[in-house]
């Protein structure tokens, strides 16, 4: 299966290019799929920097399976370290 | 109002959309492009933006205020593009019955906006750019895992 | 600027006079009219002040805000008059270099311009008037003292 | 001597008037003028009700000696509770 893979930002600068098609084998997972683009870009992050992911718009954990003509996108740090986290408080119910 | 635009923003209609006769308060914040950062002169701005996925982000965002404050007049427009000195790049109005809530609520998109949403900022100065958060070119070593690629505002030098 | 007008406001000239190439941050708020307040129908109101102490009172404030936060960039435009439902009766806008001081600062003016500023307001009914904040109605006799022309604030229904 | 009494908002429709002026003794007091004020309009606020004052546009305590010639303002309430305090915050020195 196939996925676009696209780079944003310093991570677009350090790739060289805003977009790649990765090959994967059926049941592969979003960490493999940044490993291997990792790989194939050794300078996009410092090697203990983790990459955040989203797939299909929507910020994604490592262990998502991906689907053929999945979009992942590499999201540069935007803040505060990391994946961003929920919302900062817990939802009423109003 | 939700939108991510590469013209200059007008502040007045992002404003007006929230108005309505039972909010008595609108609160409106600006993010500027200072002239300044890191102690040197900037000469212009570059932001890009993973558009319809920062679209998604914004409007949870604005969600979240409805959950939190019960508030539903949110508007957020993000300019992207070259932006010069003084160029709008953010326009968040925030509409309320009592003041305490547009205050707080707008404050919390503004916070937000800078921790969830793929929008990133380039500084570009006389003698090099860099994408603001982004400190790719400290030294490696001792503390440098704190440093290095920490992820800062997207916005830091417009109104953080 | 710092001014009381019985003109209709335009907030842009307002905000616009706070923006400077070192602040990356402004915050404006508007004090509006609303439809409804304790849970009748505002024909319209009538703002009354006593202009010359007014204008020193902001003035105060805006130094206040310099002296806690050392922004300069305050700008208050208070209207006077009859005004009608949706109208601004109060435009507030201070900008800094980052965005949490402007928030602070501009929620400061409003809350102490209802404290201090010799300006009232008076709530048109279909059955009646009242000068918010004075129960003058309510019966005397135990725990009255409180309530009994309690001052609240005066603009309570436009942006408290 | 003479001053000037200015009537706002409520205490100029319970006076029924927007100013006045009164005749003092020399050495009168802010606090004794508006006992006098408030014995001619006796219907200004009631009388456990605190009446805030300002001389020449400034707030003034009870015990200040009036001059020929000033203007005293009756302020009904604005907010909060009685005469208005001082900033809610210590200042810095920057």
């Amino acid at each position: 299966m196939k996925v676009t893979v696209r780079f944003f930002a310093l991570y677009r600068e350090r790739a060289g290019t805003a977009r790649g098609c990765f090959t994967l084998s059926p049941g592969a997972t979003l960490g493999q799929l940044v490993e291997t683009v990792r790989g194939r870009y050794p300078d996009l992050a410092p090697p203990h920097v983790e990459v955040v992911a989203a797939v299909n718009t929507e910020y994604a954990e490592a262990g998502v399976v991906l689907q053929d003509g999945d979009e992942v996108a590499l999201i540069p740090p935007v803040s505060g370290g990391g994946r961003p986290g929920p919302p900062a408080f817990a939802g009423r119910d109003h | 109002m939700i939108e991510i635009t590469r013209q200059a923003i007008d502040p007045q209609p992002v404003t007006a959309s929230v108005r309505r006769d039972s909010n008595g308060a609108v609160v409106t914040f600006l993010g500027v492009t200072r002239r300044h950062s890191m102690g040197k002169a900037v000469l212009y701005l570059e932001y890009e933006a993973y558009e319809p996925m920062a679209l998604k982000e914004l409007a949870k965002i604005g969600r979240e205020v409805g959950s939190r404050w019960g508030l539903q007049d949110v508007a957020i427009v993000h300019r992207v593009g070259r932006l010069e000195i003084e160029d709008v790049s953010l326009v968040v109005a925030v509409a309320s019955p009592h003041r305490r809530e547009a205050f707080e609520a707008c404050q919390y998109v503004v916070d937000r906006i800078k921790e969830t949403v793929p929008i990133w900022k380039k500084e570009v100065f006389e003698d090099g750019a860099v994408w603001v958060g982004c400190q790719s070119h400290e030294p490696s070593g001792a503390g440098a895992r704190s440093a290095e690629d920490r992820p800062v505002p997207a916005s830091q030098a417009s109104g953080d």
